[in-house]
């Protein structure tokens, strides 16, 4: 049976919950669980305070009501399951190394940032820095996989350095900044300079894209492990059109003012 | 005017962040307002000969009625600590002094500080933090800068005497001739004011400046662009790589940017592009990059927070040590996600320039406000403080745009106390109470703390 | 009829000096509702200067007076505006994880308004 | 405020005093060291305990333009390592450039009450004055950079050298400074102007006429007629490269045997070739320094992990740059200095960190009068100064270094002979190297020692086997008479105050200095010089008493 965890009382100002996840609550009792402290804005209460505790943690745990102000659920989070039945804050899944998230509605900014391992998937859109590093550091996403059904916003996978970031969606601006490996799959239309700076790494466009001037075209070729990619994301969920199975690709390479060991596919089948 | 005229040497105007500090004020004692101004351009003239005191203003309203100063202070520490999600903003327009007891108060209440910087070269600061800078101060563009590239910026408007006393006229050491020792580039989408002042004007597409600076820098690197730069960015080849030889070749370059790379689409990987460019150049020759910031002391604000907290702009207390999250803790996102409950606005005006939800939930919270004028943040705020002007009524330390600490020289003192002495008084207050609150809450074994051991 | 044109906010020397005065001040709430814009999309337009022109996005919507530019100073479908409340009532929240909403090279909508 | 108060049982090292662990009273009444005190003094019982006077750090960077740049370079340090309020103190970030707040405290937490600042520029003293003001509990003063000011320059090419005496107090004394600092003197002029480039000799001349040894003497004899209480702080030439053991041992010549102090020296005794791995030189360089008693020096040494490397020296931290290939910054200070900045990181596994490190250790274990070879780690460009108590350790357990060692590049523990260094500092000599010598070398009479009159600056350790342990957490720590921690917990804030000096000089040479300034600076001449409204406590220490 799975620990439930229901909203009883909105928020006035935001949540900060860092202790919502499986590491923590692993071997507490209920009452242990409501006592746990949180933040809501600069006072610290319990999480009993804002959240009814039902059930027992049996490595997942199920969060119930509108948690859009509620930020940092599975943050460093290293096994079992969270499920997240409507929408959540930011930070959710940031730096986890393990386990797995899933968010019936819509994640929001830094979904997923630092992550080590594990995956999140979300069933509605993501906000801006998905997988992303924070500002100052060299990495962002280092493992693990984060798929978004829906729409994801700008700087996503900004310095990841592996795992893998599908959104069947659409992704805005400067997708796979600075990437120094790992892979970003886009179903939906891209928004402008995808993969600026990036090092290594492949980012995927199922649509025409606006390519930098520091992108060279290589060749055009059907890369087999897409195949691969594309039949897991499609048990994952994600309706993938079968034509993109076998589909021809334009490999650009880039950039060029970084290592230009990156690629940028851009199916080429229609 | 009056016979009674005092007359102030070496005055620094803060209007922007030039800081010029060779103003000569003529002050009438009588009428306590400036009544001349030798040296000032069109901005610090009625940065000057503007502030007077208006004699009919109240130095402290509660809800808009007047209210003695220690009411108001009162007023103020409480709604500040009774909050759960208390921001403080602006500062860019105030001493470092009075910056220094304003992040002591957010500090102290558990709230958030956020500067002017976040909406304006904030993204300068995240650029800088991703990849460093070659910077120097202003003398040494004046003594040595042979090469003076302007982008996205227009200080003929907005810094009037930037030509003139650092960067394009100045003689300096190895520019004994001004402007016949140096080529000056503007690149800019429209014709400025600054435009007849260059060597080269380069007037892109819009929004293109990083597809500009992303191709320059591959060129500098000996890499090839695509064959339609031209078409995307509306500049062709040909002018690409004259400049890039330019850089490439002169012996002491600067950019000066300024919120046509900040404000458009692509934010701080435009300044990010134009900091990494300057720094790839520095394998060639010697060359700088520097932000032209805008007011008097947003670089003092950007110092002081950074020395008190490890970070520049947009830090949150919230769990008693300092957070920092632009997007998060930046006052346009905290005001438009509706996550403040109160907010202390000091010598700024958010009602009036920021985006149009922000304002909604602005007016829908308590809020403190500092300032020298009425203003459509000061008119509507639940305590309202009447300060005097920095630089003209009070000393203190401002921050040129490039670093330069510099004292201020007064010409003529004020009925309203300085934004130091009432931040001072509110520090003092909310100091009180949250001990008293932490006294309060000694249930949790932690020992009573005698307001003794707080020093000033 | 409805155009759509890039707007770019900016700071001028008269938005600077009659800040200085004060923000409640007419010569200011002046400056601050002027529009720049390109004479040949005015004549388009049939507009002249000191004509009220409606601009409108998904975030709201303004009234200023425009004033033409020659045609070489400023893009074909740009206009500039100094920084103030009109602008204010365009601009997006949104930061992207950055702090700045998008303040310049905003899309907007202009229209006439019928005397 | 300041109480008295009366120390009794603890086991006292305080080398000025001659004192080597006795059990000794300790009395203190309005913040200074006493005889005796009434009764009714509060009473510490320091049984099982060792008493030192507060630690004093000779060479750091905590303060000013450049610290701060790196600061705010880096808030992925800061994020991993905060630093809590409490209802009486400041929060803050820590990492390898702490906040100021946390840096006083952090300095306290580890027994040091005085700190100096070692670079800062001219035009910067009011900026690190300021933020001295929010660097609680500790002491501190700085070096102004004076060796690459163009001016100053100026009249050595012209052998103006009575005006230079008098160029050179102005500038320390209106800036507010505790002395002259020297860095890559020579040096900018070559970066700034000659397309990035740098001098490599010491007799090498920039142009025509000045070359680094000239400007390196005029300062050591300028200084000496003056008689500052801390001579010449000097970054040689050539720092961290091959082969710049000689650069150091001509720039310790140059001095004759007038005083001069060489700044963290580990990273300039450096044999082999230029562009090749470095050799160990330090036999050689701690050879003079034994032998010269008017050379002092502090080590620099690196310790692994996180640092930032942080310098006047723009030229090194450009070749650095290379290295880390991370983000950089470059800052140039008109007419006065230039400025480098790199995140960096010494790793056991490369030679070259793992030569640093044995070398720093050599010159400590090799060192004959621990008076004049001090303890620094050049912070944080060899590393944190909370490194501080592992480097103790490493210098008083010998089984603990030869256990270290083993997790160390070899081969560079094969090119020096750090293996065969058997040495072991005793407590005695750990309050020379961190108390007593810096306090002597600096010229504070009232620091360093716990004699009647000293400054009631006292730190109290349990005495441990484990001096790592020790070191990182005083049981008591008192400063100017004040109870900053008790029983590990802080129980009081404190401000400190600035250590100054103010060298006369005639009045004449504003004149002189004065059109210069108004071709050349950007700044008004009347808005240079630092008035006294940024002095918060301060202290005065005389000069002319050489």
């Amino acid at each position: 049976m799975a620990l439930k965890l229901k909203l009883h009382t909105q928020p006035d100002v935001p949540l900060e919950v860092d202790c919502i996840s499986p590491d923590r609550l692993q071997s507490l009792s209920n009452s242990e669980i409501s006592k746990q402290t949180i933040f809501h804005g600069n006072r610290q209460v319990n999480l009993g305070d804002f959240f009814d505790c039902i059930g027992d943690f049996d490595n997942e745990i199920i969060i119930e009501g509108d948690c859009s102000n509620i930020k940092h659920i599975g943050t460093a989070m290293s096994f079992g399951q969270i499920t997240i039945e409507g929408d959540v804050g930011t930070h959710t899944g940031a730096v986890m190394s393990g386990g797995e998230i899933n968010i019936e509605g819509s994640g929001a900014d830094w979904l997923g940032a630092e992550m080590l391992g594990g995956r999140i998937t979300v069933k509605g859109d993501a906000g801006h820095m998905v997988g992303s590093a924070y500002r100052g550091s060299a990495q962002g996403m280092q493992g693990g996989e984060i798929i978004v059904h829906g729409n994801v916003r700008n700087e996503m996978g900004h310095a990841m350095r592996r795992g893998l970031i599908a959104v069947g969606g659409n992704a805005d601006d400067f997708a796979g900044v600075n990437m120094l490996a790992g892979t970003i799959i886009v179903l939906g239309d891209m928004g402008i300079r995808t993969g600026a700076g990036m090092k290594r790494g492949s980012i995927i466009c199922q649509n025409i894209i606006d390519i930098l001037p520091t992108f060279s075209r290589s060749c055009d070729y059907q890369p087999s492990f897409l195949r691969q990619y594309y039949k897991y994301l499609k048990s994952m969920g994600l309706t993938i059109n079968d034509s993109f199975l076998d589909g021809p690709f334009e490999r650009w390479c880039g950039d060029s003012v970084e290592l230009n060991r990156g690629e940028i596919l851009l199916y080429a089948g229609k | 005017m009056s016979e009674n005229i005092k007359i102030v040497k070496n005055a620094t105007c803060t209007f922007c962040g030039c800081v010029c500090d060779d103003m000569e004020l003529h002050v009438d004692l009588d009428e306590n307002r400036i009544v001349k101004t030798k040296k000032a351009c069109v901005l610090g003239k009625a940065w000057f000969l503007e502030h007077t005191i208006e004699k009919d203003a109240h130095a402290a309203m509660i809800d808009g009625k007047k209210v003695s100063m220690e009411e108001a202070i009162e007023e103020a520490a409480q709604t500040l600590v009774k909050a759960k999600f208390p921001i403080t903003y602006g500062l860019s327009d105030s001493t470092s002094e009075a910056q220094r007891q304003a992040v002591a108060i957010s500090d102290i209440v558990k709230g958030n500080v956020d500067t002017t910087s976040s909406v304006c070269h904030g993204p300068t600061g995240m650029a800088f933090q991703g990849v460093g800078e070659s910077t120097s101060t202003l003398g040494e563009v004046k003594n040595r800068a042979d090469l003076v590239i302007y982008w996205g910026a227009n200080p003929a408007e907005s810094h009037p005497r930037h030509f003139g006393r650092y960067s394009v006229t100045a003689k300096g050491m190895f520019t004994p001739n001004g402007k016949k020792d140096r080529t000056v580039v503007i690149v800019d989408v429209r014709k400025t004011k600054s435009s007849p002042v260059a060597d080269i004007n380069i007037r892109p597409k819009i929004g293109k400046d990083f597809e500009i600076l992303w191709a320059l820098r591959a060129l500098v690197k000996g890499k090839k662009v695509a064959d339609d730069i031209e078409e995307q960015t509306g500049i062709s080849l040909e002018t690409l790589e004259d400049l890039v030889e330019r850089m490439k070749n002169c012996r002491f370059g600067v950019f000066f940017f300024g919120m046509g790379l900040t404000m458009p689409r692509g934010r701080h990987f435009n300044t990010g592009a134009l900091l990494a460019l300057a720094t790839d150049l520095n394998e060639f020759t010697h060359f700088v990059a520097k932000p032209l910031r805008g007011h008097g002391n947003v670089t003092g604000a950007d110092n002081v927070v950074s020395w008190q907290t490890g970070y520049p702009f947009s830090v949150n207390f919230n769990r008693g040590y300092p957070r920092f999250n632009p997007g998060e803790f930046s006052t346009v996102d905290l005001l438009s996600k509706g996550e403040a409950d109160a907010a202390m606005i000091i010598a700024s005006d958010p009602a009036s320039n920021f985006p149009k939800k922000a304002i909604e939930h602005l007016k829908s919270i308590p809020v403190i406000s500092l300032d020298t004028k009425s203003t459509l943040t000061s008119k509507d705020a639940h305590v309202a403080f009447r300060v005097s002007t920095y630089g003209i009524n009070t000393t203190g330390t401002v921050y040129r745009m490039d670093d330069v600490p510099i004292t201020l020289n007064p010409a003529f003192d004020s009925p309203f106390p300085g934004d130091e002495e009432v931040l001072k008084g509110i520090k003092k207050r909310v100091q009180e109470l949250m001990l008293a609150r932490h006294n309060a809450n000694g249930a949790r074994g932690e020992a009573k703390v005698a307001a003794a051991r707080i020093q000033e | 009829m409805a155009e759509k044109i890039i707007l770019i906010p900016g700071r001028s020397s008269k938005q600077g000096t009659s800040l200085n005065q004060g923000k409640l001040k007419d010569e200011y709430i002046a400056v601050t509702s002027t529009l720049e814009m390109n004479q040949d999309d005015m004549d388009r337009l049939k507009l002249v200067d000191g004509d009220e022109v409606r601009l409108i996005n998904d975030v709201g919507e303004t009234i200023v007076r425009c004033l033409g530019k020659k045609p070489e100073d400023l893009p074909h479908g740009t206009a500039f505006i100094p920084y103030g409340p009109p602008s204010s009532q365009l601009m997006a929240s949104d930061t992207a994880g950055s702090g700045m909403p998008l303040s310049k090279h905003m899309e907007v909508e202009i229209e006439k308004i019928s005397a | 405020m300041a109480s008295s108060m009366r120390i009794i049982n603890g086991r006292v090292y305080d080398p000025t005093n001659n004192i080597d662990g006795e059990v000794k009273e300790i009395c203190i009444k309005d913040g200074k060291i006493v005889e005796s005190v009434a009764d009714d003094a509060t009473v510490i019982d320091a049984k099982g305990m060792v008493i030192m006077p507060g630690a004093v750090d000779i060479h750091c960077h905590i303060a000013g333009p450049k610290v701060n740049a790196a600061r705010k370079l880096q808030p992925e340090d800061h994020r991993h390592d905060v630093h809590e309020s409490t209802p009486f103190t400041r929060s803050g970030t820590g990492g390898t450039v702490p906040s100021t707040f946390t840096t006083g405290y952090r300095y306290a937490t580890l027994g040091y009450t005085t700190a100096m600042e070692a670079a800062v520029t001219p035009i910067g003293a009011r900026h690190t004055l300021e933020e001295f003001h929010d660097t609680p509990v500790i002491d501190k003063g700085f070096y102004v950079l004076l060796a690459n000011n163009i001016f100053l320059q100026n009249l050595l090419r012209e052998n103006r050298l009575e005006e230079f005496d008098q160029a050179v107090a102005w500038w320390v004394s209106s800036t507010k400074a505790y002395t002259v600092k020297l860095v890559n003197p020579g040096g900018d002029e070559p970066w700034k102007g000659k397309k990035n480039s740098n001098v490599a000799d010491i007799d090498e001349k920039t142009d025509e006429e000045l070359s680094p040894r000239q400007i390196i003497e005029a300062f050591i004899k300028s200084v000496h007629k003056q008689g500052f209480p801390h001579p010449p702080h000097i970054h040689c030439n050539n720092l961290g490269h091959s082969g710049n053991y000689i650069t150091t041992l001509e720039t310790m010549k140059t001095a004759g045997d007038m005083r001069a102090h060489l700044a963290h020296i580990q990273f300039h005794s450096y044999g082999g070739e230029l562009g090749k791995n470095p050799t160990s030189k330090a036999a050689e360089i701690i050879e003079y320094i034994n032998n010269h008693p008017n050379i002092t020096c502090d080590v620099g040494q690196v310790m692994f992990g996180k640092a930032t490397i942080m310098t006047a020296d723009a030229p090194l931290a450009y070749v650095l740059k290379g290295h880390s290939k991370g983000k950089w910054v470059n800052a140039d200070t008109e007419c006065e200095s230039g400025c480098g900045i790199v995140p960096f990181s010494y790793q056991e596994h490369i030679y070259m960190h793992t030569l640093q490190w044995a070398i720093g250790l050599e010159l400590f274990l090799m060192s004959e009068d621990p008076w004049r070879v001090l303890l620094s780690t050049d912070h944080p460009n060899g590393g944190s100064f909370m490194s501080y108590p592992k480097l103790i350790k490493l210098l008083m357990d010998k089984s603990f270094r030869h256990e270290e060692m083993k997790r160390v590049n070899q081969k560079a523990l094969d090119s020096c002979s750090l293996r065969d260094l058997e040495r072991e500092y005793s407590l005695y000599e750990i309050a020379i190297i961190t108390r007593a010598g810096p306090a002597k070398v600096l010229g504070l009479p009232n620091k360093g020692h716990l004699g009647v009159g000293a400054d009631a600056d006292i730190t109290i350790y349990d005495e441990m086997e484990d001096k790592e342990m020790m070191f990182n957490a005083p049981r008591y720590v008192i400063k100017s008479g004040n109870s900053i921690i008790e029983n590990h917990e802080f129980k009081n804030d404190f401000t400190g105050k600035l250590l100054h000096i103010v060298p006369e000089y005639d009045k004449k040479i504003e004149e002189i200095v004065q059109p210069f300034f108004e071709s050349y600076y950007s700044i008004e001449f009347s808005n240079y010089a630092v008035d006294d409204s940024y002095l918060h406590d301060h202290e005065i220490i005389p000069t002319g008493q050489a």
